[in-house]
């Protein structure tokens, strides 16, 4: 049997969260190969239109990664984020669409190690949900 | 029934580089089948929808000319979602043509004509098709004098330069090349914009001249008054239209003004039938 | 003529006499039973023709966005509202407007009202707590408090929050035990309930986007439906375009939204879109007490923050 | 001319003999309103049907429809090369369908089939399809398609005119098409044609005159397009409009469209959709330019459109057959009748007005 494999795409802020990743690939620490990386100025600049534009071309599972609380290099880019994202997750789940596609967090860029845990934390819930079908635009 | 909404299938054969910033390159094409050529069977004036799968359609006047056989040429401003994937083509790539469309210029009541050509910027597609059409050796003496204007921002924004230089040194036909603003001391031709050298340079008209103009709206705006002040008749003056467009045939209804269809019932008008429309293009 | 209709006309008229203003915009009569129309009056005849009944259910906030003169409208306490988010969001200033408030006792549902009846509904008037509705073989009384509108049988602001000048007494502002009672019910479905409930509402729509400009919230140069490069949503009927397009046109309203239900009066379909915005309203509720447009002096809520915000749900 | 009796005991099962030959379509229940759709084998059209929320105009110009399809992977060979997909043109009959709503079906036929080109997809359903229309014999407060070239029991683009008659059926039999549909169906009871036709002239003149609404066109077609232009009325009719596109989608005869690419996965599609004059998008040059940008250019735009050029253009009357819809659905009640008895009875105030023409181009 083969199964489709499972795509998560992870919107990392710039200033932080994609530097820990990138610490996290130079230490070689190991972490879901499932996890696809997209660079973004700021986790404020995620808005629901990406997210569900990374659904609707088959991403079984989203995360937005920024900074720490206090330590937006824009100043407040994530306290406005947070606001946004948990309005849009309860939508989500509103809409029927599970909540646990999708993931926030905050590592800054010296947490290689976070980033690696909450990595394979992200992988290990959406891994074993399977594909996501709601949300995505069938062939046509 | 055929389907009109089938493009031809076509290769890029070549692509130039028309402009010094890079925003319009002119783009060859060959068509895969040979008896989708012969189909292709175009006037001067009359244009194409350029169709490229997956991402859209943009109707373009036809650049080459009807005498030019074994490919088509388009010259395209990068602006929108299909012109800026157009740009990022290579030779090879296989895209389509569907057309060619509209009306082109009426090349019957232009025959044995003095024929005064106005262009501005980029704009000057079709007319170059039309001077190409009209220098033909098997065409020239179907036409009395050809007077062109031609005018761009800069000598490096001209289109086909150098047919432009070479028609110059021909005394079948009247070239004004000019440009807005220029600081090359060796520019040879005019500088000033299209109207100013049209009042002129652009003889007088007599009963058997028309003006064909095509360019941006501010520059028709001001030709118009100055070829009105050199006897031109609306019904002499012909314009070249562009609406926004999606089928080309007709049917999808965005293109109208009034009653007419610019990319069926046009895209070529004399101002005397413009000015029984509401005007909005 | 009733006598909110008699007070709207004769300040709309003094208005306009003493040019303090240039226009009024409220509501003239429609030509069809149960209909209204958002209409400008520059003079003071047109002034005459305006109306107040329980079928100006339109926001007319809708209508301010970019106007340069100096305008009083008609408002009713969701109007109101959105005025002020309008004032907030610096579409237009709370000086160049005159503000007529109307306390409002509620809207009635016409599709409600015609689902009573199998025939044509050919003739509809007025009384102050009933209205008799025609039809080519029946005549019947009923009262107006069985037919508001969903959103109205909810609205705890039916009194203008900012105004200039009122056209009736303001009205008691009921207190509604639960607000949301449609949220929670929805709320409780399992998450494939969920997913069928919101395919069934949209099963009709037709992409006519008369949700979105019926909104007084909907005022962006672009929307994001219209955009091209990118394109977020397919034009065609897909589902999932439909869907995306409904949430994300919810989301966008999501702190500004004050459940006026312009957008399901505007529906052609008759579709019940404030499922989508009702969410986030109740959510911006419960996590930061707001409710929009109750005054000309605080953010909405996507347009500021707290550092204590809640953040359980990020790792 | 022939009528046939269809007793209403013995239509459910022409219906289903129909169906081995004939895709049905037909008004069906749904939530509040009726739609027009295709009719699965054990859904029989509801022939007790006010009217239609959209018209049936979808049977031949579905709103979203694909038109071209090609693969989009690089490594074939047919990359990039559209062709049309299949297309199911086996024979359609359309039940239940309202005169007026089968005129409509003759205007836009105008402009898809036209001497220069024939739209494929819609000619083909078009040729495909059996017209069998139902009298209106109480037409609603909203209906005034007497005075706009079609009427209740009207015919034209009918290939069987269905009145009910109670217990029965007369059904007067209109072209070869509708009378094949008739005898696959097995209805054959023949009725005296002249008794039966004088039942149906009855029937016809009380629903006529049972129509309360009515426009007045007389005018139009003398007055210059740039005197209607230029009216001063627009600027008010115009105020309300939210610009949606409610009004094009309801109506039986608004025929514009959107041709939209889309990529999945290696498919490349070509689809059109419905489209409206209402938005701003609808013009916009990609410079930003847009002849229509204003809202006020827009609404004059689809009056104009209906009631002046396209008589100009076809020389067949206006583009509305008086079915009410957009004047029921319209979010903020603009009605077509006001507006078509407004411009029929516009006169410029000063004569020289009228003729006098922009001259320059903006």
């Amino acid at each position: 049997m083969t199964e489709k494999q499972i795509k998560i795409v992870a919107f990392l802020c710039n200033w932080c969260s994609y530097g820990a990743a990138d610490l996290a690939g130079v230490s070689r620490m190991q972490y879901s190969t499932d996890i696809r990386v997209i660079r973004v100025p700021c986790s404020g600049r995620i808005d629901a239109k990406l997210i569900l534009a990374a659904f609707r071309e088959g991403a079984d599972g989203v995360w937005v990664s920024g900074c720490h609380p206090g330590e937006c290099h824009y100043l407040e880019g994530n306290y406005y984020a947070r606001r946004k994202f948990i309005l849009m997750g309860n939508l989500m789940e509103h809409m029927g669409i599970d909540k646990n596609r999708v993931h926030f967090s905050w590592i800054s860029s010296a947490e290689a190690t976070k980033f690696a845990k909450v990595a394979r934390e992200v992988a290990d819930t959406i891994v074993p949900m399977g594909p996501n079908d709601r949300f995505v635009k069938k062939a046509v | 029934m055929k389907n009109p909404y089938t493009p031809y299938p076509v290769k890029i054969d070549e692509i130039d580089i028309a402009t010094e910033d890079k925003s319009l390159k002119t783009f060859k094409f060959v068509f895969l089948n040979k008896a989708d050529e012969d189909n292709f069977s175009y006037k001067a004036g009359q244009f194409a929808e350029l169709s490229i799968p997956g991402v859209g359609e943009i109707p373009i006047g036809i650049a080459s000319s009807p005498i030019e056989k074994g490919f088509v040429k388009f010259t395209v401003f990068k602006t929108g979602v299909v012109t800026s994937h157009l740009h990022k083509m290579k030779t090879g790539d296989v895209m389509g043509i569907r057309g060619p469309l509209g009306n082109g210029f009426p090349w019957d009541r232009l025959e044995g004509k003095n024929i005064v050509i106005i262009g501005g910027g980029f704009a000057f597609t079709t007319l170059r098709s039309s001077i190409v059409y009209m220098l033909d050796p098997a065409n020239r003496n179907r036409f009395k004098n050809i007077d062109v204007v031609y005018g761009a921002r800069s000598p490096g924004m001209l289109l086909y330069r150098d047919e432009l230089f070479e028609w110059e040194k021909r005394d079948d036909i009247h070239m004004n090349i000019t440009v807005d603003g220029t600081d090359d001391p060796d520019w040879k031709y005019n500088t000033g914009f299209v109207p100013a050298v049209v009042e002129a340079k652009i003889p007088e008209a007599d009963a058997d001249t028309f003006a064909i103009v095509c360019g941006p709206p501010i520059m028709i705006k001001f030709t118009q008054p100055a070829l009105k002040s050199l006897g031109y008749q609306d019904s002499q003056i012909i314009m070249s239209l562009e609406n926004r467009m999606k089928c080309g045939i007709g049917m999808c209804g965005r293109c109208n003004i009034g009653r007419e269809l610019v990319c069926k019932d046009g895209p070529v008008f004399t101002l005397e039938e413009l000015n029984l429309t509401p005007g909005e293009f | 003529m009733n006598t909110i209709t008699k007070n709207i006309q004769e300040l709309a008229v003094s208005l306009l006499r003493d040019k303090t203003v240039d226009i009024v915009i409220g509501f003239k009569s429609g030509t069809v039973p149960m209909s209204s129309v958002p209409f400008v009056a520059k003079t003071t005849e047109q002034a005459r023709t305006f109306i107040w009944d329980t079928h100006c259910r339109l926001n007319l906030a809708n209508y301010l966005t970019g106007r340069k003169e100096k305008i009083g409208i008609i408002a009713k306490g969701c109007d109101s509202r959105n005025i002020a988010n309008h004032i907030i969001e610096n579409k237009i200033s709370r000086e160049q407007l005159h503000i007529i408030g109307v306390p409002c006792s509620g809207m009635v549902d016409k599709v409600k009202i015609a689902s009573e009846f199998t025939e044509e509904i050919i003739e509809y008037t007025e009384q102050p707590d009933s209205f008799v509705v025609k039809t080519a073989s029946q005549t019947k009384t009923l009262l107006k408090k069985d037919y508001l509108r969903a959103n109205c049988s909810t609205c705890m602001h039916p009194n203008p929050v900012i105004y200039d000048q009122l056209a009736a007494d303001r009205v008691t502002e009921p207190l509604i035990e639960n607000q949301f009672a449609d949220v929670n019910r929805i709320e409780a479905l399992s998450r494939d309930e969920k997913w069928q409930h919101f395919d069934d509402l949209l099963q009709d729509c037709i992409r006519c986007y008369a949700c979105r400009n019926a909104c007084p919230l909907c005022y962006c140069p672009t929307c994001f439906v219209d955009e091209s490069d990118p394109q977020w949503v397919g034009k065609g009927t897909d589902t999932t375009d439909i869907r995306t397009f409904h949430f994300l046109r919810a989301y966008h309203c999501a702190g500004r939204c004050t459940d006026c239900g312009a957008c399901v009066e505007a529906c052609p379909m008759d579709i019940n879109v404030r499922d989508f915005t009702r969410k986030l309203n109740k959510d911006v509720f419960d996590m930061y007490g707001w409710e929009a447009g109750l005054d000309i002096k605080n953010r909405p809520p996507l347009d500021t923050f707290n550092p204590d915000d809640p953040d359980e749900f990020i790792k | 001319m022939e009528i046939i009796k269809i007793k209403k005991s013995d239509w459910a099962g022409g219906i289903d003999k129909s169906r081995k030959t004939y895709h049905l379509f037909g008004p069906v229940k749904h939530k509040n309103h009726h739609i027009f759709r295709q009719l699965e084998n054990n859904i029989y059209p509801d022939m007790e049907y006010m009217s239609s929320v959209l018209s049936p105009k979808s049977v031949l110009f579905p709103q979203s429809q694909k038109i071209l399809v090609t693969s989009a992977d690089a490594s074939g060979k047919a990359c990039h090369i559209f062709t049309p997909p299949e297309q199911d043109h086996t024979p359609r009959a359309v039940i239940g369908i309202r005169p007026c709503d089968a005129k409509a079906v003759q205007l836009v036929k105008l402009n898809f089939d036209t001497k220069e080109y024939q739209d494929p997809y819609w000619c083909s359903a078009f040729e495909a399809t059996t017209f069998v229309g139902l009298a209106v014999n109480t037409p609603s407060v909203l209906d005034f398609s007497t005075s706009a070239g079609s009427g209740p029991f009207a015919q034209e683009g009918l290939d069987v005119l269905l009145v009910d008659c109670k217990d029965h059926y007369l059904a007067k039999i209109l072209s070869q098409k509708g009378k094949e549909f008739l005898n696959t169906a097995g209805f054959n009871e023949k009725e005296d044609p002249k008794a039966a036709d004088q039942v149906i002239q009855q029937m016809k003149i009380s629903a006529e005159k049972a129509i309360c609404s009515v426009i007045q066109t007389q005018h139009l077609k003398k007055k210059t397009v740039l005197e209607l232009y230029e009216a001063p009325f627009w600027e008010d009719i115009a105020f309300s409009c939210i610009s949606c596109g409610t009004c094009a989608y309801v109506c039986p005869t608004c025929w514009c469209f959107d041709i939209q690419d889309e990529t999945q996965g290696k498919t490349a599609v070509r689809f059109r959709n419905w489209d409206t004059c209402m938005p701003a998008l609808f013009t916009r040059h990609s410079s930003g330019h847009n002849p229509r940008g204003e809202k006020i250019q827009r609404v004059r735009q689809r009056f104009m459109h209906k009631l002046k050029y396209f008589d100009d253009k076809y020389d067949q009357g206006i583009m509305c057959i008086g079915c009410g819809r957009c004047v029921e659905k319209c979010p903020v009640n603009i009605d077509i009748r006001d507006i078509c008895n407004l411009m029929n009875a516009y006169k410029p105030e000063k004569e020289s007005d009228a003729g006098e023409i922009k001259g320059e181009i903006k």
